[in-house]
């Protein structure tokens, strides 16, 4: 065996390092995953698929990632996390129109001291909160950014800020200052390099003593305080991180979006939508909130061109996700990977899934009739 | 500078010559200016030029539903309409073209983006300034021309964008109807009258800019004092607040650049609580842009509204047919009665289409973007509402109107009344200078 | 300043029927509803067609009776149109909150979200895009109400404030003195307890969903037939105020929404002239604050705060 | 030695601890018991001890020596994981475990907070060998081995009992406050929870403080008996009591005056 692989469990694993390996089946995925990621650019030209709005999606995925640390392993919900996304791109913005600050890595480090500060400054106030209260509490402070941002000249009202530190052209990547499209693509990679590198951060993270300790807080509470793990300090450095990971993907937003106005980076349905990205994609799993993320900016922008009820098409979408696949998609696949299998040995089971389908639906029909019919004419 | 109205003669009324003579005789620029009856049979210079046979695909971006769809349902009806036209009269320079519809709202920068990744050989819109502000960068990179058919802030191509290729706004903005305003007001009330004014505006950078504009016109021309200045939120519920402060402070006139759903709740709370008994005036450049969603109850009172670079009773119909024949065309088509905001997108498209016109012409071939961007700058082009450029900034310059808001039983629905009609450069700075230095140059 | 008061009441009792739906649906289901805003909506589009019409019916008002007479047909109109909530509530319940009760809650907030949009296209579906009023707003304010005792308010809004105390008495009334009120609240307390007395929770929970959704939808209706209208999207502010306002008040508490309403109506209308930058903000930071000093809100009594 | 100092918790009108002063652990490894009747204050008093609820006035002090002098150190309003850094550790009556997690899972939590390597970001896996060494020493006392890859709400009652005092002897304590440790479990499985608990103990020299409602036990474990009653001391001393003093039996039995 090499460096690389090693035996666990009486099977082969690809260890990429200490405590991080993967199946042989999650490897091929992995690379699989990495393989179209970086091919995007290239699909999107030779398809019909929107190039922006997959960007856009691995974006707000990956503040979905970071979300996710809270909801998977501290099991907090936060309805909150627009306040870090959107105060990660106005990081950028104010360093570029306020400050000529031309170079985009310096804006994306403004992005995320910003996005930290706030997380810091947030995550203090709410670290002690539980279940509706944390959600409700993170949704409130969200809002008074908004409108704060909202009411403030300096931010440039609903307008909101460019992020072009010469007022018409991009900011430098790398020292250079490249042509639009060549920006697009540069960006576009370099956005893949910090996603890679955000989720394997993010891996070890979980991984470690600390990321359980964060499970420990989010399976009971006031066991975790009896082993002495101070609970509310936790819980305020993963909101903490998690911060860190919605500022850096607001300020890559900014990056990309090259303008950052406060309807789509900070009002409450933005955090609503960051949060319903990790149920989608699947937030039992690591990876799952960046195909949420997506797949559901992907449904968000791009079905208007293309349907004309596309709120009803992304809504029941989201419906058949909680009803069908409460794992989310990622999470999911594994499932229907061995349904699909047990099919295929056995084609009677799928008559049988017809009738379950059907009679599920039948019920769900009468139980609507009848109660229909009990609120109109009471019970009789 | 000169106050006050320009005669209909010097605006509008135009006779049949000249009116040929300026658009070059061109079969199409005639049938969007609504004139076909003024043409007459003769060869198409165009039938010679080297253009491909695929249709023109061109998007629009506008409002289509939500409060705000008050204006852009009608400027998705003008765009439609203009395209109609177009087709009817064989396309442009024998290209047949195809309008692609797509909501606006929130989604600026990536719609425009997918018209590009479409293949769109021109795009339309938005009604949003914060949304048009947003995009003007983002053309320049894609270099596919877009013409705004609102997002009237003025400071966008004064300042924030003072040197672009391919981005171009039709409707006029907000100095204009900001100006306009003023001036209307002077009018009726007379300068001496008018000692306090106050406003209610949107919450945003339209809003703000439109006040702020207002402020100046009105503080230069009378000398008279801001008492209050409210801005509720757009789309928002409930005005009874800023209302009952202006009541409270009973100003000479009230400004308000409120629109859309904003403007019915600001008149329906106002006659509730009795604004237009403690005010003399209320000025508003859009409340128009309502026509279709007012009572005639609300329209009661001294209240006076703009419309923009169009009404459809200008000019007066007996000299000039084109905006009459296009009210009732869009009454039996759409059932509405049209606003500023439908000519917003009849012209956008107007002058995109009448540009390409005149470049293949000259070319003898299909322009390129850049090409016909520059054909763009300072292009002149008539629509139903008269004459109208687009100047060297990029921004569409024709005469503003304003009136008083009435009752219509013909129409059953608002309308206008002894409108003025400002011409341009009575209401917007010369080439150059900026809103705010010339006003207070006055 | 009275004037000020009045609005924000007029305002806050808005809120409050609004609220009062999401607190009930919270307190007892444990669900909370994001497409509450939805509801609400439908009661205003319903109002368009439903008010829209009985009004055509009787003659516009003439005298001071014959408007009385006008605002009882509207009045009327609007109950019909929040009693379309009903079945509309009830099948919802049935058909999609019913199967996720024993689900995490993330998941109950996805659903929801995905009804709300489901819903806005339905809307949409149904009455076109575009804003539509009824158009009695004026007729209403015709209503003597200020007049009399000397003093000039609009009456729609005086109406509007009566209904809201209404509305509140009606709810307080029925959950304090009727047989079935008295249920739900026990089934809220205990899903066991109502088992035990042979009473279906199913039924239950249907009922208090189609009780919340009817007082949304009449929040909504009172909102079409005043100075505002009907339109796709109308509800998303409201249903972010309702989360302030049961919050302060206390999720599930019926007297908290209630105050809750009043106080975030009254502040902001109130703060609004002096410091118009906070408008929009006063209701959040009023719900932070609360949240910070006393987390169960100001009538809450399950605060689980370690 | 762990002291309770005049403690006194009020919940409205009911005094639930009443200026409670008592002593633990004044030998190496002593086993206290506290028995009282229902609401008699018994929960209240671990609760202050530990940390979860904070005396309305009195004080918790932990008795040592430094440099041969003996020092006092009032931990009152101090929070619980720093309680248990100073060695002061609980269970609770009802399983408090991390249900999701496997046994030794459980246990790992509790030894690398006890090593204070919680925030480490190595991984947890096999890079902590001391820890994982103790793990293996605690799954063997308390006989988890078998079932040490079992998710905890899997377990049988005895043996998540089991793992709830597993994971207090990973933390190293000095005085150890179990809450009915045998609650809930199964008669024959109490003997065998009581006894790996007191085995543990005595082998650490733990001082142990134990609520504990089976007579039969107390006596057979007690080193020293102390009984509550509304709130407050009702007798201290050895668990012969119980067979003496008949007034204590009729409080116990709840027969009251």
């Amino acid at each position: 065996m090499s460096r690389f692989l090693v035996e666990r469990d009486g099977q082969t694993r690809v260890r990429l390092s200490e405590g991080m390996e993967l199946t042989k089946s999650q490897s091929v995925l992995a690379v699989l995953g990495l393989v179209v990621l970086f091919a995007v650019p290239d699909i999107t030209r030779l398809t019909s698929l929107s190039f922006q709005a997959i960007h856009r999606g691995i974006l707000f995925g990956l503040a979905a990632v970071g979300l996710n640390l809270l909801l998977r392993h501290t099991e907090l919900v936060s309805f909150g996390h627009a306040a870090f996304f959107g105060v990660g791109a106005y990081g950028a913005a104010v360093l570029a129109s306020h400050f000529d600050v031309s170079s985009g890595l310096l804006l994306l480090v403004g992005s995320v001291l910003a996005s930290t500060a706030i997380a810091v400054l947030i995550g203090y106030f709410v670290a002690g909160y539980l279940d509706i209260y944390f959600a409700l509490l993170t949704l409130a402070f969200n809002q008074v950014l908004y409108a704060f941002v909202l009411q403030s000249g300096y931010f440039n009202y609903s307008d909101g800020l460019s992020v072009r530190p010469d007022g018409l052209n991009p900011p430098t990547l790398f020292g250079l200052q490249w042509t639009s499209s060549g920006y697009d693509l540069i960006l576009y990679y370099f956005t893949v390099v910090v996603l890679v590198v955000s989720l394997l951060a993010m891996w070890k993270l979980v991984n470690s003593p600390f990321g359980r300790a964060l499970d420990a807080i989010g399976q009971d509470r006031t066991r975790a305080r009896f082993v002495g793990i101070p609970v509310e300090k936790y819980v305020w450095i993963a909101f903490a991180i998690s911060g860190v990971y919605g500022g850096l993907a607001g300020g890559l937003f900014a990056l990309l979006q090259l303008h950052v106005s406060p309807e789509p980076t900070l009002y409450a349905f933005v955090s609503g939508e960051i949060l319903f990205m990790a149920i989608l994609g699947g937030f039992g799993t690591l990876v799952g909130p960046v195909i949420g993320g997506v797949v559901l900016v992907y449904l968000l922008i791009q079905a208007p061109f293309y349907v004309e009820y596309y709120n009803a098409l992304t809504g029941l979408v989201l419906i058949a996700v909680v009803l069908f696949l409460p794992e989310g998609i990622l999470g999911s696949i594994p499932k229907i990977g061995t349904g699909l299998a047990r099919r295929r040995s056995d084609p009677g089971l799928l008559r049988e899934d017809v009738a379950t389908v059907g009679s599920s639906l039948r019920r769900g029909v009468s139980r609507a009739v009848t109660t229909v019919r009990i609120i109109v004419f009471g019970v009789n | 500078m000169t106050t006050g109205p320009t005669t209909a003669a010097d605006s509008g009324g135009i006779d049949r010559r000249t009116l040929l003579k300026t658009v070059g005789g061109s079969a199409l620029a005639v049938a969007l200016a609504g004139c076909t009856e003024l043409l007459e049979d003769g060869e198409d210079s165009l039938a010679d030029a080297d253009v491909p046979d695929e249709p023109i695909e061109s998007g629009l971006q506008t409002f289509t539903e939500g409060a705000p769809s008050v204006l852009g349902v009608q400027a998705q009806y003008g765009a439609e309409t203009a395209v109609r036209r177009i087709n009817e009269n064989g396309g442009i320079a024998g290209r047949e073209m195809n309008l692609d519809v797509v909501e606006e709202g929130g989604a600026y920068l990536t719609n425009y983006q997918q018209f590009v990744d479409e293949g769109k050989d021109v795009t339309f819109g938005p009604i949003s300034s914060s949304g048009h502000a947003e995009m003007v960068p983002e053309i320049e990179a894609q270099e596919v021309i877009n013409v705004s058919t609102d997002g009237t802030v003025t400071t966008l191509y004064e300042e924030d964008f003072p040197d672009v290729t391919y981005s171009f706004r039709f409707q006029n903005h907000d100095v204009m109807e900001a100006l306009a305003a003023v001036m209307q007001a002077v009018e009726v009330l007379g300068a001496d009258s008018i000692d306090t004014y106050a406003g209610i505006n949107p919450n945003y950078a339209f809003g703000q800019d439109e006040m702020d504009l207002f402020s100046r016109g009105i503080e230069a021309l009378t000398g008279a004092e801001e008492v209050y200045s409210g801005f509720p939120d757009l789309g928002t519920g409930d005005m009874s607040t800023h209302i009952t402060e202006v009541n409270g402070e009973a100003p000479d006139v009230v400004f308000s650049s409120c629109w859309g759903g904003d403007a019915t709740l600001l008149l329906e709370q106002g006659h509730a609580n009795g604004m237009f008994d403690a005010v003399d005036l209320l000025v508003g450049p859009v409340l128009y842009g309502s026509a279709n969603d007012l009572s005639e109850d609300l329209v009661d009172g001294p209240i006076y509204s703009g419309s923009r670079n169009f009404y459809w009773g200008e000019p007066s119909t007996d000299q000039w047919s084109p905006a009459a024949d296009l009210v009732s065309e869009v009454e039996d088509e759409y059932g509405v009665v049209p606003t500023a905001h439908f000519m917003s997108g009849y012209g956008a498209v107007t002058a995109w289409a009448t540009a390409a016109e005149k470049a293949v012409s000259l070319l003898g071939r299909w322009p390129e973007q850049e090409e016909l961007a520059t054909v763009l700058e300072n292009h002149g082009f008539f629509t139903p509402a008269g004459y109208h450029t687009i100047g060297a900034d990029h921004q569409g310059y024709s005469n503003a109107h304003f009136g008083e808001l009435t009752w219509s039983d013909d129409h059953d629905a608002a309308a206008l009344s002894d409108v003025n009609v400002f011409a341009a450069k009575n209401v917007s700075p010369p080439p150059g200078e900026t809103s705010a230095d010339w006003i207070g140059s006055w | 300043m009275l004037e000020h008061v009045l609005n924000g009441l007029y305002y806050g009792s808005i809120l409050f029927m609004i609220a009062s739906g999401m607190t009930i649906i919270f307190g007892v289901l444990g669900i909370l509803n994001l497409a509450h805003g939805e509801l609400y909506a439908l009661g205003a589009f319903c109002a368009f067609s439903i008010v829209g019409f009985v009004a055509g019916q009787v003659a516009a008002p003439t005298g001071p009776a014959t408007t009385i007479v006008f605002g009882l047909v509207v009045l009327a109109g609007s109950l019909a149109a929040a009693a379309v909530l009903l079945p509309v509530g009830g099948a919802l319940e049935a058909a999609f909150i019913r199967p996720i009760y024993d689900r995490d809650e993330v998941y109950q907030l996805l659903l929801t979200y995905g009804l709300l949009l489901v819903l806005t296209d339905v809307m949409k579906f149904v009455w076109g895009p575009s804003p539509v009023d009824v158009g009695v707003f004026s007729a209403i304010n015709e209503i003597p109400t200020t007049e009399l005792v000397g003093f000039s308010y609009p009456s729609y809004n005086v109406l509007v404030i009566l209904i809201g105390v209404a509305v509140f008495a009606w709810l307080a009334w029925f959950f304090d003195r009727t047989k079935t009120g008295r249920i739900v609240r026990a089934t809220a307390i205990n899903r066991e307890m109502s088992t035990a007395i042979g009473v279906s929770t199913d039924r239950m929970f249907t009922l208090v969903f189609a009780i919340g959704a009817f007082f949304a939808g009449f929040g909504g209706a009172m909102v079409s037939i005043g100075p505002s209208s009907a339109s796709l999207g109308m509800g998303l502010s409201w249903l972010v105020l309702s989360f302030v306002v049961i919050v302060i008040g206390g999720l599930g508490s019926l007297k908290g929404a209630f105050v809750g309403a009043l106080l975030v109506g009254v502040s902001s209308r109130v703060v609004t002239p002096y410091y118009p930058q906070l408008e929009l903000a006063v209701p959040f930071l009023l719900m932070v604050l609360v949240l910070l000093v006393r987390p169960e809100g100001l009538y809450g009594t399950w605060g689980e705060i370690q | 030695m762990l002291e309770a100092r005049d403690l006194r918790k009020e919940f409205g009108e009911l005094r639930a601890t009443d200026d409670v002063s008592l002593e633990f652990g004044k030998t190496d490894g002593e086993m206290v018991f506290i028995v009282g009747p229902n609401g008699a204050g018994k929960t209240t008093l671990i609760n202050l001890l530990t940390g979860l609820l904070e005396p309305d006035q009195g004080s918790v002090v932990v008795h040592g020596e430094e440099n041969g002098a003996p020092v006092e150190d009032d931990i009152t309003g101090m929070a619980p994981e720093e309680r248990v850094r100073r060695g002061l550790v609980r269970s609770f009556q009802i399983v408090h475990v991390f249900e999701e997690m496997t046994v030794r899972e459980n246990l790992r939590v509790a030894v690398l907070s006890r090593y204070d390597k919680t925030l480490s970001m190595r991984s947890v896996d096999d890079s902590h060998e001391e820890v994982e060494t103790e793990i293996d020493g605690l799954l063997e006392r308390f006989r988890l081995t078998d079932v040490q890859d079992e998710v905890a709400e899997t377990l049988p009652h005895g043996d998540r009992k089991l793992l709830d005092v597993a994971m207090s002897f990973g933390l190293d304590p000095t005085y150890l406050l179990l809450d009915e440790p045998t609650a809930g479990v199964a008669t024959r499985e109490k003997e065998y929870v009581i006894e790996t608990i007191v085995e543990a103990s005595e082998a650490d020299g733990v001082t142990t403080v134990t609520i504990e409602h089976d007579m039969d036990l107390v006596k057979e474990y007690a080193d020293r008996l102390v009984v509550l009653h509304e709130g407050a001391v009702f007798r201290e001393g050895d668990p012969s009591l119980l067979e003496t003093d008949s007034e204590l039996r009729r409080v116990l039995l709840g027969v009251n005056e």
